[in-house]
């Protein structure tokens, strides 16, 4: 269907249209839900005159379609693939916007024959485009795994537990997050942070078409949750904050350089890298599809303008 | 010696819970953070009480269970007696029927939360497909399994079709319901933590998801071994329905 | 008794279809019996000669492949009032105390709403129940039960009681005890009685006429009359008129 | 659970006088008649009425179109290899397991008070919570799978047999006790034979649930496996190929049942008229 | 028969404990009897009156509260192969075919492995089931079942045998045919035989001594011998010693 442009989409962000939301995350961790926890709690979306709910799941694309979620915190090149499979969803703005791959081996592994037959963990499952773009990078990196028959695991939970696992040494390779590089004693044989957007904040096109200010204003409030989370000085208060929302925060994670390596995967202008994409897309051998097929990005620069925040290219 | 039998029970989880103890926290024969012991579980249910989590968790789940539950009783039991009685509805909704019982709730998910969202919906639907069928096929085996010699009594002192279901085969089969009932209370508990695994932010399904994604192995046992208590208590209530409701069927068991 | 017969067979044939065979089988063939009111006809066979198929026609639980019973002078299609089933495994539903199992007897029957309870108190007491009204099935003897079974059947005093085999599941010493009772229920009622049995005796001790049935095909052999006179010649004519059939039947021969 | 205890089937009879001859394809013919029903009903309701979304909802030929593909490609055939090894361990094992439980279970009284509770409990147990523990217990890959799929066939097995083990009738018992057998004669020739029906009914029960078992390990954390289909389709929109590896577990639980439900027939043969 | 007793039962007392009600319940008290070699002992009585607890005390399934029994002179602890018990409701495995089912009866005897098919063979042919060896018991009727039991009892040829109302479960004329092969067959092998029974017409035409039960408790209340010449007279002399207990029993005042 035509897209009509709505009356308030431009200029001055005037009353929200809907005021009860509810956002969707995938992973219960800190670095991916503090900016949300940080602006609930210092009211930053009641400011805006927002009731905003953040919900725990795994089907955030189903939830957008279905109505039952106005916005998600969604993998990237879910949300490309779903807006050009015609379901109608849009990226609005950036959220985490660039990925990290770092993967650590044990100590006892020197080179990739050594992990054949041994339990590899790369957060995918072999055959999936995830898979094969950390296989590419390790290869680049000079760590070459193909032709070695490596006993592909796939765990549920998040880093944390496979961590937990690597240390335990039930695990000969696995992917952390920077933050945990200080946690485990292994070795690197990844460590590169690739500027692509990572989770981008997805919402149905239709919705935003007929909530612009409501969207204005949900990623205005969001904007300013990034911006304290990515203030050094206020590491303290997240993290009691997120320990009490029933997050785990480990002894190591209270080192401040540890810390910011979650902080550092955000902007605090929630844009957007239209290179990013086509790249990522590229790796991930999806079909190219122009960055104005899968954006819907008008709101996301009123936003911006009302904060003043600079606006990256 | 009987005060000795009826305790057996608790004696024998006491005495597994003590070995399960020792062999971690004395022995050592595992890691604590994969196997936890006892002690640690009971802190961390402590722990789960102490900061009011577990019964605002706890309580949403039980709501739900009752709905979905409530909901198999009054949909399983006419479905298992219009199954048993009928043999036109037999063969027509036999087929659908045992397809729908091979299902694999888990793998439609996705469509679940595409049409019915994150709420408690989607649960009570979940709690209800996983009652639904014990119930309704117990039931449906009960009526099967109806004395005919009965059937021909009620029918010689001028029991028309209705008068002999509801006088004769309800009755006869109202043992067998209760014991469907009871699976259905079982798998209901089930239920919860699968339909809280679609997604949402309530529930002691989604706590357990949560902990385990932590690691937090203790307290996702701790939760687990809470509903598996909770289940024990209510079959217990079942089975108390079922001997105040059926004095006359003896249970079966050496 | 120079009235109509209360029951009348005539040309009366039963065949069943087996359903894991496939095969038909002829159970009873060609069987004419009058029944006059007040007379207690006794039924006796050998296993499998069809008297229960015979009985289950009459009550209206069966319906003939062939042939008419008329009962009162009334085509059977169903069963009605007019007729009670004593069955020989009770039949008395486990979760009714006895009083509740006679009621059962009559509480299909509106018109006999009133005055229930005293039906139900009589018909207990005649058989030698009262004080076990609160009593279920399963705490009472098989003599107790059959008791029940019986009260249930004559509550609702029906012109016609048929009885399949109702001494056969309790033991013997109690069979003797529960005849000379039975023989006193019914002719305290007067009522009309086929009764079914495989005892000689029995039939002898209870029957003023005898049906006798032959097997394969199921039919009437010949029918006698008893008399004070006659008796214990009748126990004699009876076995010999039995015997082959009785002793294929035990041998297998006929299975 | 002293469920399904393999209901004694009455010879099925008629006088022939009163109703047609029986109709030997009659409820094959009508679950035939269903399928089509349903594949039309489904068809229409996708493809020309469209209430639901298709990227999230196929139509049947979607589906029918992915199978073939997934089949020609040779992708199902090694996905449904490693799917058929941990069931086919886990069950097999469950089936032997639950066996033997159910006998000490349904036999001995002190077996009865301690085993009883246990295996109910782990009936209400949610088997997806336990998979992130079995996980971190037993290594990875298969091992948590055959897991699921082992204690999702013991439980149902075992409970039946021990509904069917301690309805043994006390006579045969007797009877054997009387013709010299020992504990374990009476286990071997008079309560295991007595439970086959029951067992098979256990493991006609077990069929979907440890199908459902195999499901939530290959979901949750497989790399391989036909669970593993429907979590990579359905990420990628790819809905016709997940709800195709769906319907091939559906299938192969339906079949299962109706082979085990045939073995009933002929296993428990002796109970019609005992 | 000047020899000693192959059964001597002394002082038997039998209690069981009541699971559901807690209590306890004298079922047998102070039973002495004493069984000749050769002799064919009918027991007669009651319902209830303890009848089976003293058979199932020979045959070594129930342990005495107090009291003795020595069989062939050694006490019985166990079931042995000296004594074979036919039960009354056959306790045939229905899984097994007739020739299997007598099989049964000596499997768990390695002593007779061999010949075992010759032993086989000649005990269905003794009860006279020849043909019917690959049948299965549900293909059989009741005389038959009880007459593939009698030949399981025995096919390992012991001593006594112990039959526990063995005709109670067939039909009255199949039991007339029943009775008297009983006694072909037994007289055939010359085996000591208990015989427990509720009819006086079969204790009194099968037995050689007659043990009368009564109830309240289980006791022994006459022990008599039948000759050609008393079997009339004792049938009278037997129901007046039994008819209040039976009438008890039927009436329910007993239970
Ligand atoms: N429902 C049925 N389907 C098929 N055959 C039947 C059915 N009922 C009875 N028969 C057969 O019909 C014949 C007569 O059966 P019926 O029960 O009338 O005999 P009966 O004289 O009452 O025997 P019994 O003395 O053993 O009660 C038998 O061969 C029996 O196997
Ligand atoms: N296992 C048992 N537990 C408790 N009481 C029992 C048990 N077995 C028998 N009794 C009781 O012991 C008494 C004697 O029983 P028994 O079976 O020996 O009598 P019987 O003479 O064989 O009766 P019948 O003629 O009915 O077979 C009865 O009152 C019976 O209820
Ligand atoms: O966890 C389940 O049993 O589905
Ligand atoms: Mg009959
Ligand atoms: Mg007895």
């Amino acid at each position: 269907a035509p897209q009509t442009p709505a009356p308030a989409a431009t200029g001055p962000i005037g009353a929200p249209e809907k005021t009860a939301l509810k956002i969707g995350m995938r992973l219960p961790n800190l670095d991916t839900n503090a900016p949300v926890e940080i602006a609930l709690d210092k009211g930053f979306y009641k400011e805006e005159g927002l009731t905003v709910e953040r919900v725990e799941v795994q089907s955030i694309r189903e939830g957008l379609v279905g109505g039952s979620l106005d916005f998600g915190a969604e993998a990237s090149p879910d949300v490309v693939a779903a807006a050009t499979a015609g379901t109608g969803l849009r990226i609005v703005a950036g959220y985490r916007n660039r990925e990290p791959f770092v993967v650590v081996v044990r100590p006892e592994i020197a080179k990739p024959q050594d992990l054949a037959g041994k339990p590899v963990l790369l957060g995918a499952n072999p055959g999936t485009i995830e898979y094969d773009v950390r296989m590419q990078l390790l290869k680049e990196a000079g760590f070459d795994l193909t032709g070695v028959a490596v006993k592909p695991v796939n765990l549920p939970g998040g880093s944390n537990a496979w961590v937990e696992q690597f240390k335990q040494g039930k695990l000969a390779m696995t992917v952390i997050f920077p933050r945990h590089k200080k946690l485990v004693q292994g070795r690197l044989v990844l460590d590169v942070m690739k500027e692509w957007p990572n989770d981008s904040l997805t919402a149905l096109q239709d919705f935003v078409d007929r909530n612009p200010n409501t969207t204005a204003r949900f990623i205005r409030a969001t904007i300013k949750g990034i911006k304290v989370f990515k203030d050094p000085a206020q590491q303290a208060y997240v993290q009691k904050l997120m320990r009490a929302k029933g997050f785990t925060v480990t002894p190591l994670e209270e080192e401040p350089e540890v810390y910011a390596n979650g902080p550092l995967l955000y902007d605090d202008d929630m844009g957007l890298n239209a290179k990013g994409f086509e790249e990522l897309l590229a790796v991930l051998k999806l079909p190219p599809a122009p960055f104005e097929s899968f954006t819907h990005l008008g709101q996301l620069t009123r936003a911006q303008d009302a904060l003043g925040v600079a606006k990256r290219p | 010696m009987r005060d000795l039998k009826r305790w057996a029970v608790a004696l024998e989880v006491a005495a597994l819970f003590a070995l399960w103890e020792l062999a971690i926290s004395g022995l050592k024969l595992a890691n604590p953070s994969f196997v936890p012991p006892p002690s640690a579980i009971w802190t961390a249910f402590t722990g789960m009480l102490a900061d009011g989590s577990l019964p605002e968790h706890a309580w949403f789940s039980t709501q739900n269970a009752v709905a979905g539950f409530l909901l198999a009783v009054v949909v399983g039991v006419p479905c298992g007696l219009a199954l048993g009685s009928s043999r036109l509805v037999s063969d027509v909704a036999g087929p659908p029927f045992w397809t729908a019982y091979a299902m694999p709730r888990i793998a439609f998910q996705p469509l679940l939360v595409l049409w019915l969202g994150f709420g408690a919906a989607p649960k009570i639907l979940i709690i209800f497909l996983m009652a639904v069928f014990p119930i309704a096929i117990n039931t449906m085996d009960g009526i099967r399994g109806v004395d005919p010699s009965l059937v021909r009594a009620a029918r010689v002192y001028g029991a028309g079709r209705i008068q002999v279901f509801l006088k004769v085969q309800l009755w006869a089969a109202l043992p067998l319901i209760l014991t469907g009932i009871r699976m259905g209370v079982a798998r209901a508990m089930v239920g919860i933590v699968v339909g809280e695994f679609i997604g949402g932010s309530q529930g002691l399904g989604y706590l357990i998801f949560r902990r385990s994604a932590d690691f937090d192995l203790a307290s996702a046992l701790a939760l687990t071994l809470l509903l598996v208590v909770i289940a024990n208590v209510l079959m217990a209530l079942v089975s108390l329905a079922r001997r105040i409701a059926a004095p006359w069927y003896a249970e079966g068991v050496s | 008794m120079a009235t109509d017969p209360i029951i009348q067979i005539r040309d009366l044939s039963v065949r069943y279809h087996v359903a894991r065979t496939g095969n038909r089988l002829i159970a009873v063939q060609d069987v004419d019996l009058d029944v006059m009111e007040g007379e207690f006809l006794t039924v006796l066979g050998p296993s499998g000669c069809g008297k229960t198929t015979v009985l289950n026609c009459v009550a209206g639980l069966l319906t003939p492949t062939t042939g008419t019973i008329l009962a009162g002078g009334r085509p059977v299609t169903a069963p009605g009032p007019d007729r009670a089933v004593v069955f020989q495994d009770y039949a008395l539903l486990p979760w009714r105390t006895v009083a509740d199992n006679v009621r059962f007897g009559l509480e299909m029957q509106p018109r006999l709403k009133e005055g229930a309870a005293d039906r139900i108190a009589e018909a207990i007491r005649l058989v030698g129940l009262s004080g076990f009204e609160n009593s279920y099935p399963r705490e009472l003897s098989g003599g107790m039960q059959q008791r029940a079974g019986l009260a249930r059947s004559l509550v609702a005093d029906p012109r016609i009681l048929l009885m399949d085999e109702p001494l056969g599941a309790v033991d013997a010493l109690t069979r003797e005890v529960m005849r000379a009772e039975l023989k006193r229920i019914i002719d305290a009622t007067g009522k009309t009685v086929v009764f079914i049995t495989h005892s000689i005796d029995e039939a002898v001790q209870l029957g003023d006429r005898i049906a006798v049935f032959s097997s394969h095909p199921g039919t009437i052999k010949e029918i006698v009359s008893v008399t004070p006179g006659n008796r214990d010649g009748l126990r004699d004519q009876l076995w010999k008129s039995l015997e082959s059939d009785a002793v294929a039947a035990a041998r297998g021969a006929a299975e | 659970m002293t469920a399904r205890t393999a209901p004694a089937k009455p010879l099925r009879v008629r006088p022939s006088g009163t109703a047609r001859r029986p109709w030997k394809y009659r409820t094959p013919l009508i679950a035939l008649a269903d399928l089509v029903v349903f594949v039309a009903l489904w068809h229409v309701a996708v493809v020309e009425l469209e209430l639901v979304n298709r990227v999230f909802f196929p139509s049947p030929g979607d589906v029918a179109g992915s199978l073939a593909t997934l089949i020609s490609s040779g992708e199902l055939a090694g996905h449904l290899g490693t799917s058929a090894r941990s069931w086919l361990i886990g069950y097999g094992l469950g089936a032997a397991a639950g066996v033997v439980t159910g006998l000490a279970t349904g036999s001995l009284p002190w077996a009865n008070r301690l085993l009883m509770p246990l295996l109910w409990s782990l009936w209400a147990t949610p088997l997806i919570a336990l998979q992130p523990t079995l996980t971190a217990w037993l290594d990875y890959g298969d091992g948590p799978i055959v897991v699921l799929v082992f204690l999702s066939t013991m439980i149902p097995v075992a409970l039946n047999t021990a509904t069917g083990a301690a309805q043994t009738s006390p006579s045969l018992i007797r009877a054997a006790r009387v013709f010299g057998a020992g504990r374990m004669a009476v286990y071997l020739k008079i309560r295991l034979p007595w439970a086959v029906p029951y067992v098979i009914g256990g493991l006609r029960l077990a069929v979907p649930t440890s199908m459902i078992g195999l499901l939530v390990g290959e979901m949750v954390g497989s790399p391989s496996g036909v669970g593993s289909i429907i979590v990579n389709a359905t990420a990628r929109f790819r809905t016709g190929e997940a709800f195709a590896a769906i319907g091939v577990y559906v299938v192969l639980s339906v079949v299962l049942v109706r082979l085990l439900d045939l073995a009933e027939r002929r296993a428990g043969g002796w109970r019609n008229h005992a």
